[in-house]
């Protein structure tokens, strides 16, 4: 019943907040555009035959969302000083090519980390293979001893299949 | 002049229209239905003559017979019919001579020919001819004259299947109108000068006339009209190329009628221009060289009807002659002989006509003897050449006796006249020579040998008409005064006045200079056949001496060659086939015509100088960096196609911020969401774009050339940017006017219900333009479509993309893979953001359109950012997986949204209140509160439904074509297979 | 136009201004990069910076600006920083792929050596001086 | 004082987001390959969005924050249909 | 005055455009159904613009001296959009749906099947050149240019094949030139003026500052190169003849009258901005025009004679036809400028059936072309692939003798030769001309006559070549469908007609003119609040 | 100094774009076509003046029209905005159909002759 009405609880809501947003008021007009949007435009998502988010742990995704922060506000630390060569290593900085297999496999978990990945500066998600899982990477800033493999899969994947899978 | 009684009327217009009745009727006939056109050609023209002969009584008193239609009266233009002494003696030969060439054609046209046809243009034309002599304006007469030059064309042209006729038709239609044209003018400006154009008015305002300034011109161009149609030297050309129509028509267009045509209208403006010096010399001098070339280039033929035409031609020059002449008894003299004439030459040609028809030649070099084989046309054929000639006892003496007294009597002016008894007589003696050549060659010595046939006589019917025009010619010469006396005094009477000089119309008038002169022309015509005539008739190169380069024909082709030359050099030196030309051409008119416009009182007004405020800074930089992409785009253009692409997109962007800077909000959303679509709509293009190919092998001297279009290029260019940066700058320094924009801003919330003013614009005040702007977007689309489902991508973008194919190849090739995978891999991130965007663009878009009234947005930028969310789902997954899954039927989308937007429109209507007419109100609504509700908004949505359709059309179906070119390939691969399965 | 209005609070002025200003910096360091930075898989990363940290603060000051102007807390910037935040990757990620697929089937590419498809050694290192020969124009596949 | 202090600090923001835009605009110019081209463009994008941003907080209008939105959320397509055009040499298929 | 009467003007721009839209919703296979709406369209504009005409020629706007004007949105000029039926507005009008008419009865032979979409797209373009004539606002008159120009694309290419789509990319490419400086005229004037109306300019420009008016005279400039450039004067309109000849018959035949909108536009405002009293700009660019009117004039009648092809010669006639108009309408005179007016309705409807003709006789000239297939053997895709059909009815009897008469007609108008309507209009204008002051009167009588000269010469050549047999006695084989025959007779049938009512036809073009010259009656219809 | 920035901008945009509607690869006219559009679209909105932070969107009781930036020629552009995106997609199309046609990117469908 509710899987008619609302496919899509999670996008609904989010239709929701930013109808709201969009209208900039919680007037009572914009209060019912919003929710004849929330309610009506998961319908499309249905013709598309997408398959609905199920968040399993809300709570993970909080701290998760704070630990990409932290990563995202260092890593621009860590870029900026790369481009004015103040960094560390500004010698013999080396970038190149990671590869990382992935044992996630739910899509919007790799999508989550996909985004987060190249989101964050200093790494880029350059290929990933469906079929074998492995993921290539681009990292501007290889420095001896970091273990992206392990960072990747510690730090964003096991979490995110907590969340997702 | 008295007002025509009514029977009189009906008679006047039975005379002129019952022709052109016959004529259609007669077009409707069968094909093989000779006899009866003939017996309808027959009875119209019997009917006319007696109309005409009801009415004759009337002129003997130098009555007027008028009948005014109204076609054109604002013009000043009528269908004037009028009869008068003239008039009835040319409409007289008009119908006459019709009537038995008529009878003549009967017999002489093939039943093979499509002959009701050839009746249909004949009694067509004498309807024109009629119209020509029965013109009581100017105009009109024009008309009809233009007529006889049409439908004798399609006389000549009758037996289309020869060159020779189609030339000689061509030919004498270009001169003939040439001339009609010419005569139009000359008429138009009589028709200035006496305020009418009415033939008695003109000629009641002579006086006036020749008062004018304009008057030579009007003369010059009216000459050229009469000149050309009385093949006058030099425009007698055409008249021996009108030889190859069937002989009834050369004896009755060009030897009775329509030649007369010319003469006619000299003798009408006889008593206006007849006096006159510039007459004399034109009229006179060109009768007397067409006198002697005509008789002289008739010497030389040897064709019969080839001597007849000259013949003509000189015959007319001596009728002009006269007429130009400007004495009483030489206009008197010139009806005479041109009744004379008619009568003559019609019988000449109908014999020749028979000659042909029964002998099978008119070639006098075949011809022989064939006085045994026809004697009675033999016989016919003497008398009437001898008329020709000026025999005594017929016709052509006595008018040719007037014609040398006259040229005795004018001797004492100029030298011109102190020669004309001298040439006068030598023309007669050349038409004495070729006359009795005719006679002699075709009728006399041996029996004829390289003839096809036994000739014989013709069915006697054929030979009648001949008959009577032979009995006319003796009739007349021997009884003038009886025969043709009361018909030649009413026709002078028209030009001179009552108060004719003395003229005596008898055989005899006693042993004088003129006689003496005849003598010596006939003496010398004769002894000069003795002397050359075995010359002449061998004469292996044809044609006359001394006159090869006057050969007409040949100097018409070379006119119409340098015409043509001419034509197609200013069509190919100062037209432009090629597309930048065209384009340097308007722009350079453009920036020439602003310059001459602000040549002409461009006043820059130069702003007190203000220091730049600082966060101008940030706007100067931006365009710097959207000038520089613009300039870059033109840079990268030819080899970077792609580059260019993202360049443009970056000049876009400039030009959005700029909105966004200077307070047009909507603009740049609408500009934003335009600039995305563009570009992907460009890189579907250029999908079927070649990649760069070596250089194309330009020539050095085309390299050349090249370099100076470019130099010229970056000149245009750079005015036009200096142009508009100038004009735009002028403008945006100056103060704003006070123009329509007050209004719109005062009432926008009042009177619209909306506080977006652009928005209220556009739905409300301007919706036409929007109602305009979103059909240009439709018509588009169906455009685009219509053109790519025909589309043929060239034989280099065939195939796929290297990418793909280089794709496809690995994935098949590595071990676990498939093909595919490597797009799968590559999309699938992007895939699920794409996606799942979707519903919020949707929201997007439908805030932009609610909130349009009132805030930046509206209809047409949500259409396009709704439409850029099925785009993103195309370019995620596929139009295939997409169409699977939405149906999307862009085509109905564009008429659903142009429906939507008409009855919007409509709703008006209902009111009675215009077209467009938009409601708004604020409506209380449960729970919702005071919503504001405008019709405008329904119009918008019209618009947004038009918008997504167009835009998702356009994309789409250029996108399909990758599709469809994958499935002919995957049919032809199958095909191919198939063969080699059945090959084997 | 050279202030802000009476009923924003300088504060809130001053920490908006502040906060574009830093993002804004920030901004231009990305881009910054795209000169710095020798070869495309390196300035790849460049923007990032915008887009990630840089956007944060100028929305932020946004968001103190009009909140205090407006006396009302309707972030709306939140929507672009979402959007911005979650699009920005799809293109980086398919360029990315992209330049590797060129860079594959021309060798020459970049001067960069790029793993092949399915070879799967851990980490190939770029080191510095194997960049980008700066005679090399455009690659012939460009149109 | 702190209006100066307030308008100057955004002035200098918008010249450095100007600045960005001017690089972007360099590097689409400059290449030397088309991905670099498109990175370029996608950075001229987010300076403009930055740009209207600014715009608005030192005009104290909220009016042209709809661009921004526009660019945020529709911004990345044509970069995306550029560089899935560099991928596959087709952008929808 | 009923209601309807007042909503009549708005009908030939909104009807064909919900019919095309209606027509949208089904697919091409409803032909019967398209072909029969569009019939009911195009009848239902000749009748509502014959009554617009009769209107405008007698009735309710006071035997035409004055206008009826219709507020869009009820807003009231010159703020909002209004449509304006004048005398010259309507004649056009009542002229496009007679030409629209018949070119889409000759298309339905078997023109409309060859590309998706033909009635909408015709419907289109017929609405784009109403709005055109009808509108009295500048820039709404730029937004129905685009309608009928972007129509006239999909017609032009309409059938595809190499030579139309070659041609129709300069074609587009110059038109959207033109388009680009149309639309920086409009917003110049704007700029400077500050209105749209055209009636409200007329009031403006003689109160324009002096230091303003150089601005204003650049945008008109501006302006009439782009309104030149689609009337296809020389040197701007080269265009015109590889588009028109190369298109499909119909679509050709209708371009007739695109050429018009031009030199419709360029008399109107000519007229009333730049009257007599309109101060320092009185008789502006007046000059430019008659001297480019004489200079088209010449190089058409050169391209007529110079024609290799029927078609080519047709278009060229329409571009002497324009550059007539030119002429006489750079006299200035009201005389002649009423002459032109007469003679523009006939010389359109005759290049029409010239098209038609040259279609039906080159297809006669090629003895594979009887079944109607030869024509697009070059295509991808076989345009009438679909079920055989069966030629509609009769095969006209005599077919040849009947084109025959009916190209010399076509001839006798274009040249402008007696008896028929083109002759009256070239008799009308000369008469007027020879009594003007100056070279200019000579001068256009001296190209008006050595045009008639021209199109008669070339003209007469290429239809002996195509009519007259070639040394065998075999006629020339001529397959004319019935819907063909009917739509050439019908615009023939007009011409004739123009002639034979030449008078009151005259009258209504002299009167026409007499109300262009006094544009203050126009302004006064317009701003003083409708009819 | 706006003025100024913007008239160049225009000049800039017209003179690139007029450039290249001169060259004679189709593409290079389209290219040149749509950046002329940017200027013409530039001066349509210049013709109006100039103003900075004052969009013509009323508030209730500030209708006086000296507030506001001149909508008129805003909503011109507008509509020159989607009719110049129209065409521009036809002139793709029909230069696409060109090239397949006869083969050549030239804008006459052939190379100049020698
Ligand atoms: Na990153
Ligand atoms: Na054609």
């Amino acid at each position: 019943m509710i899987r008619a009405v609302l496919p899509h609880p999670i996008l609904s809501l989010a239709l929701f907040g930013a109808s709201l947003l969009l209208s900039g008021s919680v007037a009572a007009p914009a209060l019912a555009l919003a929710l004849l949007m929330a309610l009506a435009a998961p319908h499309i998502m249905r013709a598309l035959e997408v398959e609905p988010v199920r968040v399993r742990r809300p709570l993970t995704l909080v701290s998760f969302a704070m630990v990409v922060t932290r990563d995202i506000i260092r890593s621009n630390w860590e870029v900026a000083l790369v481009i004015l060569g103040l960094n560390a290593s500004r010698e013999n900085r080396v970038s190149g090519f990671v590869h990382i297999p992935l044992e996630m496999r739910d899509r919007y978990g790799l999508a989550v980390l996909a985004v987060i990945i190249t989101s964050t500066p200093g790494t880029i998600w350059v290929e990933y293979e469906d079929a074998t899982g492995v993921l290539l990477l681009h990292i501007l800033d290889l420095q001896a001893g970091d273990d992206w493999a392990d960072r990747i899969k510690n730090r964003y994947e096991r979490r995110l299949m907590e969340i997702f899978e | 002049m008295i007002d025509t009684p009514v029977p009189a009327s009906f008679l006047l217009l039975v005379i002129l229209v019952l022709p052109f009745l016959g004529a259609m009727i007669a077009s409707g006939l069968p094909r093989h239905a000779r006899t009866s056109a003939a017996v309808l050609s027959w009875i119209i023209a019997l009917i006319s003559v007696g109309c005409l002969a009801v009415l004759w009584p009337r002129f003997q008193d130098g009555e007027v017979l008028k009948l005014t239609l109204a076609w054109l009266p604002s013009l000043g233009v009528n269908l004037t019919i009028r009869l008068d002494g003239l008039s009835w003696l040319f409409s007289a030969l008009i119908l006459g001579i019709g009537a038995l060439v008529v009878l003549y054609a009967r017999y002489y046209m093939s039943p093979k020919d499509p002959v009701p046809r050839f009746f249909s243009f004949l009694l067509a034309f004498m309807g024109a001819m009629q119209g020509v002599v029965l013109s009581g304006n100017l105009i009109q007469l024009v008309v009809f004259w233009e007529l006889t030059s049409l439908f004798s064309f399609l006389l000549i042209g009758y037996w289309h299947q020869n060159a020779s006729a189609r030339e000689g038709a061509r030919m004498a239609l270009t001169i003939t109108a040439t001339g009609g044209v010419a005569l139009l003018v000359g008429m138009i400006l009589i028709g200035r000068i006496v305020g009418s154009y009415e033939l008695d008015a003109v000629i009641a305002a002579r006086d006036v006339i020749l008062a004018s300034p304009l008057y030579p011109v009007a003369l010059g161009l009216i000459l050229i009209g009469a000149l050309t149609k009385s093949a006058q030297f030099p425009f007698h050309i055409w008249l021996p190329r009108a030889m190859a129509a069937p002989t009834p028509v050369s004896a009755y267009l060009h030897s009775a009628t329509m030649v007369k045509a010319g003469v006619f209208l000299l003798m009408r403006f006889w008593p206006v221009f007849g006096e006159t010096e510039m007459w004399y010399f034109v009229v006179g001098g060109l009768g007397l060289t067409t006198l002697l070339v005509g008789a002289w280039c008739a010497i030389f033929q040897h064709d019969l009807k080839g001597l007849l035409a000259y013949s003509t031609i000189s015959h007319l020059g001596l009728i002009c002659l006269l007429l130009g002449l400007g004495s009483d008894l030489g206009a008197i003299a010139a009806i005479f002989h041109t009744i004379n004439h008619a009568t003559f030459k019609a019988s000449l040609f109908m014999a020749a006509g028979i000659i042909d028809h029964e002998a099978g030649s008119r070639d006098m070099r075949k011809l022989s003897g064939l006085i045994r084989f026809m004697p009675i046309t033999a016989t016919l054929a003497m008398v009437a050449a001898a008329a020709m000639a000026g025999v005594p006892l017929l016709n052509g003496f006595l008018s040719k006796e007037m014609f040398l007294a006259e040229a005795l009597a004018s001797t004492q002016t100029s030298a011109l006249n102190q020669a004309l008894p001298v040439l006068a007589t030598l023309a007669s003696a050349f038409s004495v020579l070729y006359s009795l050549r005719f006679i002699h060659t075709t009728f006399f010595g041996p029996p004829p040998t390289e003839l096809d046939r036994v000739p014989h006589e013709p069915p006697s019917w054929m030979r009648r008409p001949v008959e009577v025009l032979v009995a006319l010619c003796l009739l007349v010469g021997v009884f003038p005064a009886v025969t043709v006396g009361p018909f030649l005094r009413s026709a002078a009477v028209t030009m001179l006045g009552f108060d004719l000089p003395y003229y005596s119309l008898a055989l005899w008038h006693g042993f004088n200079l003129p006689l003496l002169l005849s003598v010596i022309a006939m003496a010398g015509g004769i002894g000069l056949y003795v002397v050359f005539g075995k010359a002449l008739n061998a004469n292996p190169r044809g044609g006359p001496w001394g006159m090869k380069r006057l050969n007409g024909g040949y100097l018409f082709e070379r006119s119409q060659v340098i015409l043509m030359d001419l034509s197609q050099w200013i069509v190919r030196h100062l037209g432009a086939q090629r597309l930048q030309p065209q384009l340097r051409l308007i722009l350079l008119t453009a920036l020439l015509s602003a310059a001459v416009a602000a040549a002409g009182g461009f006043v820059l007004t130069w702003p007190e100088f203000r220091v730049p405020q600082p966060h101008n800074l940030a706007f100067a930089a931006l365009w710097l960096a959207g000038g520089s992409c613009a300039l870059a785009a033109a840079w990268q253009a030819k080899y970077h196609r792609l580059a260019a692409v993202i360049l443009m997109g970056g000049a876009g962007l400039a030009s959005c911020l700029t909105f966004v800077w200077l307070s047009a909000p909507d603009l740049a959303l609408t500009q934003l969401v335009v600039e995305v679509v563009t570009t992907v709509l460009l890189l579907l293009g250029l999908r079927w774009l070649p990649k760069r190919l070596a250089e194309i092998h330009v020539p050095e001297s085309e390299q050349r050339r090249a370099r100076w279009r470019r130099r010229l290029d970056r000149v245009i260019a750079i005015c036009a940017g200096a142009g508009a940066a100038l004009i735009a700058w002028a403008v945006m320094v100056r103060p704003p006017v006070e123009g329509v924009s007050r209004f719109f801003v005062e009432r926008a919330y009042e009177e619209a219900g909306g506080r977006n003013v652009v928005n209220v614009i556009l739905v409300d005040f301007r919706a036409f333009d929007t109602f305009g702007e979103i059909t240009v977007l439709g018509v588009v689309g169906l455009t685009v479509l219509a053109l790519l489902r025909r589309f043929r991508p060239a034989s280099d973008s065939l195939s796929q993309p290297m990418q793909k194919r280089v794709q496809d190849a690995s994935d098949r090739a590595r071990e676990g893979r498939s093909e595919g995978d490597t797009l799968s891999d590559t999309m699938m991130i992007p895939g699920v953001v794409m996606r799942w965007l979707f519903p919020f663009i949707i929201l997007l878009a439908v805030h932009l359109f609610l909130r349009g009234h009132d805030l930046p947005g509206g209809g047409f930028a949500a259409g396009v950012a709704l439409s850029i969310a099925f785009i993103l789902q195309y370019m995620s997954s596929g139009a295939r997986w997409v169409e699977e899954r939405l149906e999307i039927r862009p085509i109905i989308w564009i008429g659903v949204g142009l429906l939507i937007a008409a009855i919007s429109g409509a709703v008006g209507w209902i009111f009675d209140q215009p077209f467009l007419t938009s409601y708004f109100q604020y409506a209380d609504l449960p729970l919702l509160g005071r919503v504001p509700l405008a019709s405008a908004v329904l119009f918008d949505l019209g618009v947004v439904v038009l918008v997504v359709g167009a835009t998702v059309l356009i994309l789409v179906a250029l996108a399909h074509q990758s599709l469809r070119r994958a499935r002919i390939e995957e049919a032809e691969a199958e095909a191919e297979a198939e063969q080699k399965g059945g090959a084997q | 136009m050279t202030g802000f209005p009476a009923n924003v609070p300088a504060w809130a002025a001053l920490l908006a201004a502040c906060l574009v200003l830093a993002g804004s910096a920030l901004t231009f360091l990305g881009a910054f990069g795209l000169v710095r930075l020798k070869t495309f898989y390196e300035r790849v990363h460049a923007p990032t910076l915008g887009a990630t940290l840089g956007m944060f603060l100028i929305l932020g000051g946004s968001v103190v600006y009009f909140t205090a102007a407006e006396g009302q807390f309707m972030p709306v910037e939140l929507l672009v920083a979402v959007f911005f935040t979650v699009t920005t990757p799809v293109t980086l990620i398919i360029l990315a792929r992209a330049a590797l697929f060129r860079d594959r089937t021309d060798r020459s590419g970049d001067g960069v050596r790029v793993p092949l498809e399915g070879e799967c050694a851990g980490v190939v290192r770029t080191p510095p001086d194997l960049t980008t020969d700066p005679r090399r124009s455009d690659a012939p596949q460009d149109r | 004082m702190s209006g100066a202090v307030f308008y100057w600090a955004l002035v200098v923001a918008q010249l450095f987001l100007a600045g960005a835009a001017l690089i972007g605009v360099w590097r689409i110019a400059k290449g030397p390959r088309a991905q670099d081209r498109i990175l370029g463009l996608d950075t001229l994008y987010q300076a403009g969005m930055l740009l209207v941003v600014a715009f608005g907080v030192r005009t104290g209008s909220h009016l042209y924050f709809y661009a921004a939105v526009i660019i945020g959320m529709l911004g990345f397509t044509s970069s995306v249909a550029l560089a899935k055009f560099l991928m596959r040499g087709e952008v929808i298929e | 005055m009923t209601d309807w009467q007042e909503h009549l003007i708005i009908g030939p721009i909104v009807l064909p455009m919900v019919i095309a839209a209606a027509m949208l919703l089904f697919d091409e296979r409803r032909r019967l159904l398209k072909g029969g709406l569009s019939l009911f369209a195009m009848a239902a504009i000749l009748a509502m613009a014959l009554a617009l005409l009769h209107e405008s020629a007698t009735g309710a706007t006071g035997g035409g001296d004055t206008a009826r004007v219709y507020q869009l949105g009820d807003w009231p000029a010159p703020f909002g959009i209004v449509l304006v039926a004048d005398r010259l507005s309507t004649l056009m009008v009542a002229l496009t749906s007679v030409l629209g008419a018949c070119s889409m009865i000759f298309a339905l032979a078997r023109w409309d099947r060859a590309g998706p979409r033909f009635h909408a797209l015709f419907l289109l373009l017929v609405m784009g050149v109403n709005g055109a004539f009808l509108t009295g606002d500048l820039f709404n008159l730029f937004v129905f240019f685009e309608i009928m120009l972007a129509a006239s694309y999909g017609l032009a290419l309409h059938g595809s094949g190499e030579a139309r789509i070659r041609a129709g990319l300069a074609y587009i490419a110059v038109n959207l030139t033109a388009s680009m400086l149309f639309l920086i005229g409009v917003s110049l004037i704007y700029g400077v003026t500050g209105t749209l109306n055209m009636a409200d300019l007329a009031v403006r420009i003689p109160q324009i500052a002096e230091a303003d008016r150089g601005l204003f005279h650049v945008g008109a400039a501006i302006l009439g190169v782009a309104f030149l450039t689609k009337c296809a004067m020389w040197p701007l309109g080269f265009w015109l003849t590889t588009t028109y000849s190369a298109a499909s018959a119909p679509a050709a035949a209708v371009f007739a009258i695109l050429s018009k909108v031009g030199a419709y536009v360029i008399i109107r405002l000519s007229f009333l901005l730049f009257a007599a009293d309109s101060g320092a700009s009185a008789g502006f660019g007046q000059l430019w025009i008659l001297l480019g009117g004489l200079a088209t004039i010449g190089f058409g009648t050169a391209g007529i004679i110079a024609a290799r092809d029927l078609s080519i010669a047709a278009a060229y006639a329409v571009i002497v036809s324009s550059g007539t108009v030119l002429a006489a309408a750079g006299t200035g005179n009201a005389d002649v400028l009423g002459g032109a007016v007469f003679y523009l309705v006939g010389s359109t409807l005759a290049c029409g059936a010239l098209f038609m003709l040259a279609e039906v006789l080159n297809r006669g000239q090629d003895p594979g072309a009887r079944s109607g297939r030869a024509v697009f053997e070059d295509e991808y895709i076989d345009p009438f692939d679909d079920e055989e059909r069966n030629e509609p009815g009769l095969v006209i009897p005599a077919a040849v003798a009947a084109l025959g008469g009916a190209f010399l007609i076509s001839t006798l108008m274009i040249a402008g030769l007696p008896p028929l309507a083109g002759f009256i209009g070239k008799l009308a204008m000369m008469d007027a001309l020879s009594g003007l002051a100056g070279w200019a009167g000579y001068g256009v009588i001296a190209a008006l006559s050595l045009a008639s000269l021209g199109a008669l010469i070339g003209l007469t050549r290429l239809g002996m070549a195509a009519l007259w047999a070639r040394d065998d006695d075999a006629e020339p084989a001529v397959v004319v469908g019935a819907a063909e025959g009917v739509a050439i007779a019908g615009l023939l049938a007009a011409c004739i007609f123009l002639a034979i009512f030449g008078e009151a036809g005259f009258a209504y073009a002299d009167h026409t003119a007499d109300w262009l010259v006094r544009p203050d009656a126009y302004v006064r219809a317009v701003l003083g609040g409708g009819s | 100094m706006t003025q100024i920035v913007l008239a160049l901008a225009i000049g800039v945009l017209t003179a690139s774009g007029v450039w290249l509607m001169l060259r004679p690869r189709t593409f290079q006219v389209i290219i040149g076509l749509s950046l002329v559009s940017y200027a013409v679209n530039l001066f349509i909105f210049s013709m109006g003046r100039l103003r900075s932070g004052a969009a013509p969107i009323t508030s209730k009781g500030a209708e006086d029209p000296a507030l506001y930036a001149d909508p008129t020629p805003q909503a011109l552009v507008l509509t020159a905005i989607v009719i110049s995106f129209a065409l521009t997609a036809l002139f793709l199309v029909v230069l696409l159909a060109s090239r397949g046609e006869t083969g050549s990117d030239h804008v006459d469908g052939q190379e100049a002759p020698e």
